[in-house]
């Protein structure tokens, strides 16, 4: 038997019995604790809204995977895309435009930015110790802060693309109360669902995807085989881009636009370290339990150390599951040779 | 042509092992201390000992620290600012439980809890290296804040959770912390503490304990197989690193800020030192203090300096242009000289030494 | 080893750049400094205010100054940056500084000490240090109109209103989010005296700066705790995103009541429809129907002079800073009474602040009549009468629904403050002044 | 050139000289096996090594000669087999023991601290004999300082011993390739150990670059009567300089003897294909 499909089989297997297993450690704390409350409505509507959250941080968590991936650099900068590639579209349409036309312009503006970095910023430190590369696209994340506020003032602007934001109750009948799903949320996960397809196809089945997947693995030997590393990187760049447009769309029309917006990419962290650098299935399922984990420990833990446990809680995880896996969940293993 | 060592023969091991060896060295560093305990008092008004001088000899601190662990033991953290509310709120409780205890040894006792602190939470240095690391150590960041932040009894309760520095002396009569404190006495008390932490710090780089960090840095493997711990070396850092990083903490609430929240050590005080360290020069002492006043001085300068540019400009634009210029400074600095301003400053001794015949 | 050389030519560079930017300031201008924040996460929120304190000094210069005294305004970014902030009031500190509103509680905390040595007084209007309203130990803190404690306080006696008498709120249950920042926690204690005093049950629930992450806080109010009532201290982005997650679980907005710093146009424009209902205090007036502001559109904006757009005019946080510029020039005007009609100094301007007596036919005078309401300042007591109204959005401006409502200041708070101020003044040995 | 008259000045000054007394057994492996994974890199290994040989390890790639010299110093440890040192039966070893007790090596690709000097490398290998305490090095004074200006003079012989002194102070990622070989072998050198264990020390050089090394490397077996264990390629080096040869091919030992009954061996000359002189 194939032993990918028996380890799939194991896992899925092994989630809803882990989830389960959660469910009656909280109630058993519960019971102890009278400040606790739990019903298993109330936990799978917490866990729910986890996971919804949790792609949330994925499409953040994705544009940061797909630079490290080809080019080995961990963008800070990736927040203030996010933030910059937002700006410019309400500004846009702020100024007129469609909002379609608008998220065309943008995308054009965002591989602008790319190329610009590429010939910038990258070119001229190639070969350079990769937290040097970290350090330039802190560069980068206070030059974009800067930019893209004078351009489009600190204002919070209001981006609507009609998303309703209304509650939803689903299974009546089998909960009291129901379940409250967070629609909003919900086509989130969806456009996260679909950018993450579209990344995996065109990383599996395209020219440059291969390309991209070759320089990942190896600089020299790309380039040996004629790929053109410069192109390759203005590509990822854009991508990252785009990546960062989307993020900052539905991160933007969730809390409106404004600066706290670079700030998110804070919350990418542990879902890129859990998921391993280098995964873009990584960065999903880092997602999902990074968010599912926070939600419920701060719902079902929080109020025994008075609440907001929930920014460390997210690192204190990803720690965890390091000390087990040090190169992450879908993280390369890396074998030690001397 | 002056600043040559031609002429100037070692006859020992140890006059070669000094820390300035040559002569022209040693007359600079002995002016520059004299213009720094006697010309910067007599000359800064008090915006710049204030503003200026003070934050950057607590900065340097902290990025001492970092530079121990990230730049001398390749350690990536990113829990400076943790460690800093250690330190802060460690001294604060150390103060106002012990109210007769000297200032200096709160701080140093203080440094000592926190390097306690940093050695916990460098445990899992052993096993993750890297930016995962990172993670580790921003576990550290976020979890210490939020404890600062939560549990009353680190604040005695203040109900705000802001701690205010209780009135100190260093020397009887010469207040270092409260409203008594004048600037020059906090410059020149920092100055001083500072400058023999500093030269502890280089005693320790240039020691065994020093030469161990750097061989777990560069090849960790060989360090190990010639006989380096890799645990000891890496805690050892870990602890000397949040040492200092917890006394610089001290220094910004007591000295600097004079009262402080918890989140005045957020995320963003430790990505500060972080660039301090990477910009002055990872493994190198003098770096820390370059860095330190680079990202210091760096934002003033561009902000008082577009006001007198054009004094009718919007405060909310030279916030924005400052933050382009910074961001745009840090990757220029990058590409002249990606290993630091300390690096910089040995090319221009280099080249000082063939001027004016430089071939 | 070489940083002292760094150090110094740094220092001759900056020692050149600022001696440039720093204006001579003339003898017969008073001067202000504005610590302000146009920039960082809490900009939206900062920068109406900034624009209507400014506007504010503009117009009264057009008309010609406070008794011929000009007014010389300096502003400084921090922010929302508390070391930005301290840099900033040592730059623009000096003996002839009439006021400093650091527009933040971190920065408040980090000032007043600076500011009682350098003898410049702080007006902290609605936000800081509550404790510093007792005089006798903070005599450079002015807190009016009204501190955090009476806003908390103010909140429970709606609540109270509403529901009919204090007797009923036994077994209500009251819930607190908050900014977990020292701005957001100051109300706790006054919210944990009052829950134990009149029998209801208080849930605080902390939100983590910038406060983008609320949706647990949300699940388990809106889900668990269903509380009657829920408070708000937030700021900046955080208020936003609580309304639209309060809306997300279906928490109704009438009784969700924010601080006022929790009730701006910035707070609810962002969450549309959904915010319409969400209250909040205040204590001053919105729109432009004030003759005073009539005059800022007058005078500076259409002068082409206005700081911001003018569409701004008038709401709720420009109306603020208007407010905050108003009290400084009567200081300056009482002060002036005092000591001459001249540019005065930081220490003689606390005597017009301490001797502060902004009566209605004052208020007439300056053209903000049924903007504010009356404020008396004495030597012990640099609060005012604390009160304060609720307004509500209707999805398109805020309306008042209450009348202004009075805290229990003698009965409760005052005893809490200077119990509080006590504390502080033993801690930093401090002799409180005599201000019978 | 032939390898045999490339080495010859060097082997002619020592076969005649002071008897060279190889003693007893330093270093036993016993049936070592090491997995990967399901890969076997050594499966069933036993030979000695004994006091003041040159001892080398030979085989094709991928014979499993670097995982030999990893499991002597520790750095592998073996899931069968055991490991006699002086007279200490092992189930593994450790790094810090071995180091500890004498055995110091140098790595195929070269894995210097690239970031310190050349001193500073080689100071740094004799790290585990100095004792100061920390807060005498915190200060600088006493012990640490005497120690750092003592042992400073022992690494400067090495440096001298090794032709380097031009580079004492130069950051040894800026050397060229065969200096840098150098540079390790005064960094193992410092530790003084009894077991020098060399991993192609004369990999990519140059004929000149080699002979320097040869000679370097008997001169140390000379004079300070280090053991040495080698890995290398060039057969003619090997067989000039070492005493006994053992021969490894696909993780198991193919023949063990003197460079001549190697030479004969027919495994041996099977598995090479002719490649042997």
């Amino acid at each position: 038997m194939n032993p990918l499909a028996v380890r799939a089989g194991v896992w899925l297997l092994s989630v809803p019995i882990l989830i389960a297993a959660l469910g009656f450690g909280f109630k058993g704390l519960a019971a102890v604790d009278s400040s606790l409350f739990f019903t298993w409505g109330y936990f799978l509507e917490v866990l729910i809204a986890g996971l919804l959250q949790g792609v949330m941080y994925s499409l953040v968590a994705l544009g940061f995977v797909l630079i490290f991936k080809a080019s080995g650099i961990f963008n800070f900068a990736q927040g203030s895309m996010v933030l910059f590639a937002a700006l410019t579209m309400v500004g846009f349409i702020e100024l007129g435009l469609h909002w379609t036309l608008s998220f065309v312009v943008t995308v054009g503006v965002m591989v602008l930015l790319a190329l610009a970095i590429e010939r910038v910023v990258l070119r001229p430190l190639v070969n350079q110790p990769h937290i040097i590369l970290f350090m330039a696209t802190i560069g980068i994340f206070y030059f974009l802060d800067g930019f893209g506020q004078t351009i489009w003032g600190s204002d919070i602007k209001v981006l609507d693309i009609g998303i309703s934001k209304d509650p939803m109750f689903v299974a009546q009948g089998v909960f009291e109360g129901g379940l409250l799903i967070n629609s909003f949320d919900l086509v989130a996960a969806l456009v996260g669902a679909v950018l993450v397809a579209g990344l995996a196809i065109f990383f599996q089945y395209t020219r440059v995807g291969r390309a991209l997947r070759a320089v990942a693995d190896d600089h020299q030997a790309a380039l040996s085989v004629g790929i053109p590393l410069k192109t390759i990187w203005a590509i990822v760049w854009s991508v990252a881009g785009i990546v960062a447009l989307v993020a900052g769309i539905m991160w933007g029309s969730k809390a409106g636009v404004q600066f706290s917006l670079a700030l998110i990419a804070l919350k990418a962290l542990p879902v890129l370290i859990l998921g391993g650098f280098t995964s873009i299935p990584g960065a999903i399922v880092g997602g999902l339990i990074i968010g599912a984990g926070e939600q419920l420990a701060e719902v079902f833990l929080g109020p025994l150390f008075g609440g907001a446990i929930q920014d460390w809680f997210a690192y204190m995880l990803a720690l965890v599951f390091l000390l087990f896996r040090p190169q992450g969940l879908f993280g390369e293993v890396i074998i030690e040779r001397i | 042509m002056l600043y040559r060592e031609a002429g100037q023969f070692k006859t020992s091991y140890a006059a070669d092992q000094a820390i300035f060896p040559i002569r022209q060295d040693q007359i600079a560093i002995g002016l520059m201390a004299a213009v720094a305990v006697l010309g910067v008092p007599a000359l800064a008004n008090e915006y710049f000992l204030e503003t200026i001088f003070v934050p950057f000899l607590v900065f340097a601190m902290a990025a001492l620290g970092l530079n121990i662990l990230t730049g001398y033991c390749g350690q990536l953290s990113l829990g400076t600012g943790g460690f800093m509310a250690c330190g802060a709120f460690f001294s604060y409780k150390l103060a106002t439980a012990f109210p007769e205890l000297h200032i200096v040894i709160v701080f140093l006792l203080a440094g000592l809890g926190t390097a306690g602190v940093g050695v916990l939470f460098g445990l899992p240095s052993l096993r993750i290296k890297g930016f995962y690391l990172a993670v580790a150590t921003l576990a550290a960041q976020f979890f210490l804040v939020w404890m600062f932040n939560k549990f009353g009894w680190w604040t005695n309760y203040s109900s705000s959770g802001v701690i205010s520095a209780p009135p100190r002396e260093v020397l009887p009569g010469l207040f270092i912390t409260g409203t008594e404190a004048g600037p020059v006495t906090k410059y020149l008390f920092l100055l001083v503490f500072v400058a023999l932490l500093a030269l502890v710090a280089k005693n320790l780089v240039r020691s065994r304990i020093g030469r161990t960090w750097m061989a777990i840095r560069d090849m960790d493997i060989a360090a190990e197989i010639i006989g380096i711990r890799p645990l000891w070396a890496k805690l050892s850092a870990f602890a000397v690193s949040s040492f200092y990083i917890g006394i610089a903490g001290a220094l910004w609430a007591f000295v600097y800020t004079g009262s402080v929240e918890a989140l005045a050590f957020e995320i963003n005080r430790s990505f500060q030192v972080l660039f301090m360290i990477i910009i002055g020069g990872l493994g190198s002492i003098l770096g820390s203090f370059l860095g330190a006043a680079f990202i210091v001085l760096l934002p003033i300068l561009l902000n008082n300096g577009m006001l007198a540019i054009d004094p009718t400009i919007s405060t909310a634009l030279v916030s924005h242009i400052e933050f382009m210029i910074f961001g745009a400074l840090i990757v220029f600095f990058l590409i002249v000289e990606p290993h630091g301003l300390a690096r910089l400053w040995q090319i221009a001794k280099e080249k000082l030494r063939l001027w004016p015949f430089p071939y | 080893m070489y940083l002292k050389a760094f150090g110094l030519a740094a220092l001759g560079a900056a020692a050149m750049a600022t001696a440039a930017a720093l204006p001579a300031s003339a003898a017969d201008k008073q001067f202000v400094p504005g610590l302000m924040y146009r920039s960082g996460p809490y900009a939206p929120n900062g920068i109406p205010f900034a624009n209507g304190f400014s506007d504010y000094f503009k117009m009264l210069n057009a008309k010609g100054g406070i008794n011929g005294v000009q007014i010389e305004y300096e502003e400084c970014d921090t922010a929302y940056n508390n070391d930005r902030g301290v840099e900033c009031y040592e730059r623009l500190k000096r003996p002839g500084a009439a006021a400093i509103t650091p527009l933040s509680t971190g920065i408040t905390y980090a000032l007043i000490e600076r500011a009682t040595a350098d003898k410049i007084p702080v007006l902290s209007m609605g936000y800081g240090r509550t404790a510093g309203s007792d005089g006798t130990v903070f005599p450079y803190v002015f807190t009016l109109p009204a501190t955090y404690w009476s806003g908390a306080d103010v909140i429970v006696n709606y609540i109270a209103q509403n529901e009919g008498g204090y007797d009923k709120l036994k077994g209500k249950k009251i819930a607190l989010v908050y900014h977990d920042s020292a701005y957001g926690k100051e109300p706790i204690a006054t919210l944990e005296a009052l829950a134990a005093k009149h029998g209801f049950s208080f849930h605080p629930f902390p939100v983590a700066h910038p406060g983008l992450e609320q949706k647990a806080t949300w699940l388990q109010i809106g889900r668990q705790v269903r509380p009657d009532w829920t408070a708000m201290w937030g700021w900046g982005v955080m208020n936003s995103t609580a309304i639209k997650e309060a809306a997300a679980v279906g928490y109704p907005m009438d009784r969700f009541i924010g601080i006022w710093w929790s009730g701006s146009e910035q707070d609810v424009t962002p969450a549309g429809r959904q915010a319409v209902g969400y209250k909040s205090l205040n204590f001053h007036g919105t729109g432009a129907d004030f003759p005073a502001i009539q005059d800022i559109l007058k005078l500076v904006h259409d002068a082409g002079n206005g700081t911001g757009p003018r569409e701004q005019v008038g709401t709720v946080l420009y109306n603020r800073g208007v407010m905050n510029a108003a009290v400084i020039s009567e200081a300056i005007r009482t002060a002036q009474g005092m000591h001459g009609e001249k540019a005065l100094t930081g220490e003689q301007i606390r005597d017009g602040f301490e001797a502060l007596n902004i009566d209605n036919a004052r208020l007439e005078a300056i053209g903000l009549a049924g903007f504010m309401e009356a404020i008396q300042v004495s030597c012990a007591d640099h609060e005012g009468t604390g009160r304060a109204f609720v307004q509500q959005w209707d999805g398109a401006s805020w309306k008042p629904v209450s009348d202004w409502v009075e805290p229990n200041r003698a009965g409760l708070l005052r005893p809490m403050i200077e119990e509080a101020a006590a504390a502080y003044a033993a801690e930093k040995g401090i002799t409180p002044r005599d201000c019978s | 050139m032939d390898a045999e008259t490339r080495t010859e000045a060097a082997v002619d000054a020592r076969r005649p000289g002071p008897a060279r007394a190889i003693g007893e057994v330093l270093l036993e492996v016993k049936d070592v096996t090491l997995r990967f994974g399901g890969v076997r890199a050594l499966s069933g290994v036993s030979f000695d090594i004994r006091r003041g040989e040159i001892r080398a390890i030979i085989g094709p790639n991928g014979a499993g000669k670097s995982s030999m010299l990893n499991v002597i110093n520790g750095f592998y440890q073996p899931q069968e087999g055991q490991i006699t040192f002086k007279g200490e039966v092992l189930q593994k070893m450790r790094p810090h023991f071995a180091a500890k007790n004498g055995i110091a090596r140098t790595f195929q690709n070269i894995a210097l601290f690239k970031g310190m000097s050349t001193l500073d490398n080689v100071m740094t290998g004799r790290m585990l004999k100095m004792h100061s305490t920390w807060f005498e090095q915190m200060l600088y004074m006493g012990r640490a300082k005497r120690e750092e200006i003592e042992h400073r003079r022992f690494c400067e012989e090495i440096i001298d011993f090794l032709e380097i002194q031009a580079h004492r102070h130069t950051p040894v990622g800026k050397l060229p390739y065969g200096l840098q070989k150098r540079v390790e072998l005064a960094r193992a050198l410092a530790a003084e150990p009894e077991i020098l264990l060399l991993d192609e020390p004369m990999a990519g050089m140059n004929v000149e670059e080699k002979e320097d090394m040869c000679r370097f490397i008997l001169d140390v077996n000379d004079e300070f009567g280090t053991t040495i264990a080698l890995i290398e390629h060039d057969m003619g080096v090997v067989m000039d300089i070492s005493d006994r040869v053992v021969v490894l091919d696909y993780g198991r030992k193919l023949a063990d003897g003197t460079p001549d009954a190697v030479r004969a061996n027919q495994d041996v000359i099977d598995a090479y294909l002719g490649v042997s002189h």
